[in-house]
């Protein structure tokens, strides 16, 4: 499946380095947690893994491609906002996220999605009108979405707004992706426990002034 | 720490002509044709005004007025060059990335504008003895005051960007919007023109003296030389300001 | 030399006030670009030195 | 096929936007019934005079209302976080804003267009220089959103967004002010508008060529 080598990146924030060169490599089926102090460009680095930022040097590469190209290794991103629009509903949020992925769904299709998170109830509810944590689980509900069935997984801050439940039943999510071969890339100050075979930790130390250069070191 | 320096090292060995689009070797080459340009734009600009005023004739249809084609006509001249010049600065910095091309862009376009704005106010003082109102639509004049919008627009998303980076590339793609609308624009004004009024009059004309043509082609080349001197300064003054970091603008600053 | 005087020179023939006005306005504009220009360059020196010492 | 299924996503998601909040499109058009009545407290309410100054204030009076649906483009979408659907797509960007740029002309062309010819009866115009005024709204809106979707994606990461939107927009949109308005004068003193039309039509497939592909890139630069 997925396979991810990330070699001597860097990302620049405002002509300034965010992290120094940052080296490591997943297999499927890995569990890539990224940690860092405030600022150390975690919400960045996983932006620069779903292609949504370009990076200042050095490369990632999904199955040997670039990461902006987007060759069928395909990922999923949430990042800290839910990426909805308010006024419209779950349903129809979720039916735009995977159309403009190239995707038909059906509603059943959805509400399926919908009821891997707990929330197929809420299905033409307006998003505006949920709760940070309902929004939170129809977000992540864009996990389960037909064509995303072998997409890595990249969750930044995933358990915010999360009841304990809610927490291990995506913990639960998450191992059953593991198992199924994904790769899956997180961020999270919480410590949720999430049993992974094959588990990484990526440690970005921020770069202050530009004469502190720390050379990152990937821990397998 | 000399981050910049060895990267822009890194980046542009090999090739020789991609050495001066590193900052740092450009730095003292921009020093240097800065004062010469500097000398020639002083010395053009002695020579031009002393033929234009002290030579040159009466204009026997205008009078004296004429003599105003000396500033204007040039700097319409350099309003529409300088344009083009960011705009080609704006195509290479897009295609190459060269963060020297972005700056260049950066340092031309604010003497771009003074340029359009002192086409328009010397166009108006020209106009009014002439043609008897300050503003006339008319079709340069027009494209003219257009032109400035393009430069404000340009000067003004450049500095709407806290990250600079990001501010030199959205800057440059609106300036090669403009660029390719800028004959279309100048094409329509020229069409609603002739819709509305008739041929225009120009300063000078076409029956110009030798000796007036003389003189301001001398100050056209004074106002090249000027404009090239002052972006020179300006791309300098950038230089150090996202350089500063840099080892060697540490060493040249405090030395 | 084609002026009769100095005043006849500044006058230009009755349209001093277009031909200087537009003279005056260059010159203007070019000393405004100049302490500009040495501003930022002050500024920009003095945020080198900052950045040093920081 | 992937590639029809996302720009329909893309535009039906805009129409049932427009659908459910009809602010989105009504106070435009509020916008513009008022810009166009408040005129003639200006300039007087002879017939002649109206007659005169109602083409230009009609035409400026449409392009500003659908300047002000700019920000629906990309700003919604970035704050909520939404643009990241289009940005991580597989399909050509340029494509996508291309069906958003679609929709919102629709939603907005449509009655702006419709009203023209109300709206003229404000300012004495004859009945066939109503119509083509419509016509050429109808050309004009949808140029104008193409152009505005090159400025809105750069301004998607700047500060003071909406002035600079005008500023950067509207020098842009004087070809087809020019044509646009042009065609309708032709008709007011009983010529032929067919040079004016077509060159109007040029401009805004020009800007119908390029401007996605620009728009596209711009995006790509403010959300990198």
């Amino acid at each position: 499946m997925t396979e991810l080598s990330v070699s001597a990146v860097t990302i620049e924030r405002g002509e300034r380095p965010l992290f120094a060169p940052l080296t490591f490599s997943a297999d499927a089926g890995a569990l890539v947690r990224v940690t860092g102090e405030n600022g150390a460009g975690k919400t960045t680095l996983l932006r620069a893994l779903a292609g949504l930022t370009s990076v200042a040097s050095g490369s990632i590469q999904w199955l040997n491609a670039p990461s902006a190209h987007y060759n069928g290794a395909k990922r999923v991103f949430i990042g800290h906002s839910n990426a909805m629009n308010e006024s419209l509903s779950p349903y129809e949020n979720l039916v735009f996220d995977s159309g403009v992925a190239g995707n038909s769904v059906t509603r059943v299709e959805v509400r399926a999605a919908l009821a891997r998170t707990g929330v197929a109830a809420l299905i033409d509810r307006r998003v505006g009108s949920l709760s940070q944590g309902q929004k939170k689980r129809v977000a992540l509900a864009r996990l389960f979405l037909p064509g995303n069935e072998t997409a890595a997984w990249l969750l930044d801050e995933p358990f915010v707004a999360l009841d304990v439940a809610t927490q291990a039943l995506l913990a639960s999510h998450i191992e059953a992706a593991l198992a199924e071969g994904r790769i899956v890339v997180l961020t999270s100050h919480q410590r949720v426990d999430i049993r992974a075979a094959n588990a990484i930790e990526v440690t970005l130390s921020a770069i202050k002034a530009p004469e502190r250069l720390v050379a990152n070191e990937a821990q397998a | 720490m000399p981050r910049t320096e060895q990267q822009s090292n890194d980046r542009f060995n090999g090739k020789w002509f991609w050495r001066y689009a590193s900052p740092a070797a450009f730095y003292p080459v921009a020093g240097t044709i800065e004062k010469l340009c500097w000398f020639l734009a002083i010395s053009l600009t002695i020579i031009g005004l002393y033929i234009g005023f002290f030579r040159a004739p009466t204009d026997a249809t205008q009078g004296e007025v004429y003599r105003v084609i000396y500033i204007h006509v040039p700097a319409a001249w350099m309003a529409m060059v300088i344009y083009l010049a960011m705009a080609f600065w704006c195509a290479i910095g897009l295609a190459f990335g060269t963060r020297l091309s972005f700056m260049m862009s950066h340092a031309l376009a604010p003497t771009g504008a003074i340029m359009a704005a002192i086409s328009l106010w010397t166009g108006a003082l020209w106009g009014r003895p002439t043609w008897g109102t300050y503003w006339v639509w008319d079709a340069r004049l027009t494209s003219t005051l257009i032109l400035f919008f393009l430069y404000v627009g340009y000067i003004a998303l450049a500095a709407a960007f806290d990250d600079k980076k990001k501010g030199d590339r959205a800057s440059a793609l609106i300036a090669l919007v403009g660029a390719v609308n800028v004959p279309i624009i100048y094409f329509s004004v020229q069409w609603w023109n002739t819709l509305h009024q008739g041929a225009s009059v120009r300063p000078g004309g076409s029956s110009m003296a030798t000796i007036m043509l003389t003189a301001m082609m001398i100050m056209a080349f004074a106002f090249w030389a000027y404009c090239i001197a002052v972006a020179m300064n300006r791309l300098r003054t950038q230089i150090i300001e996202r350089e500063r970091s840099a080892a060697w603008i540490q060493s040249s600053v405090r030395k | 030399m084609i002026w009769e005087s100095w005043s006849a020179f500044w006058s230009m023939g009755g349209r001093g006030f277009f031909v200087w006005g537009s003279y005056g306005a260059l010159l203007i504009a070019v000393i405004a670009e100049l302490i500009a220009l040495k501003r930022a360059r002050n500024r920009a020196l003095a945020s080198a030195e900052d950045s040093h010492d920081a | 096929m992937s590639l029809r299924i996302a720009a329909q996503a893309v535009f039906r998601r805009e129409i049932t936007l427009f659908a459910r909040r009809k602010s989105d499109w009504a106070n435009p058009l509020m916008f513009f019934l008022i810009v166009t009545s408040i005129f003639p407290f200006a300039v007087g309410s002879e017939s002649e005079r109206l007659r005169l100054i109602g083409i230009g204030v009609l035409f400026v009076g449409a392009l500003l209302a659908a300047m002000l649906a700019l920000p629906r483009l990309f700003d919604e979408d970035a704050k909520d976080g939404s643009l990241e659907h289009l940005l991580t797509s597989p399909e050509p960007l340029a494509v996508l804003i291309l069906a958003r740029v679609a929709a919102i002309s629709l939603a907005l062309a449509l009655p702006l267009a419709l009203a023209t010819p109300a709206f003229a009866l404000f300012y004495a115009l004859p009945s066939e220089v109503a119509g083509i005024l419509a016509l050429t709204v109808v050309l004009a809106v949808p140029t104008l959103i193409l152009i505005g979707a090159i400025a809105s994606a750069l301004l998607v990461a700047a500060r003071g967004g909406a002035i600079l939107t005008a500023v950067l927009v509207l020098p842009l949109t004087i070809p087809t002010l020019i044509f646009g308005a042009g065609a309708a004068l032709k008709v007011l003193s009983g010529e032929s508008p067919a040079a004016e039309l077509a060159l109007q039509v040029a401009y805004f497939l020009f800007a119908l060529a390029l401007c996605p592909l620009a728009a596209a890139a711009a995006l790509r630069i403010s959300t990198d």
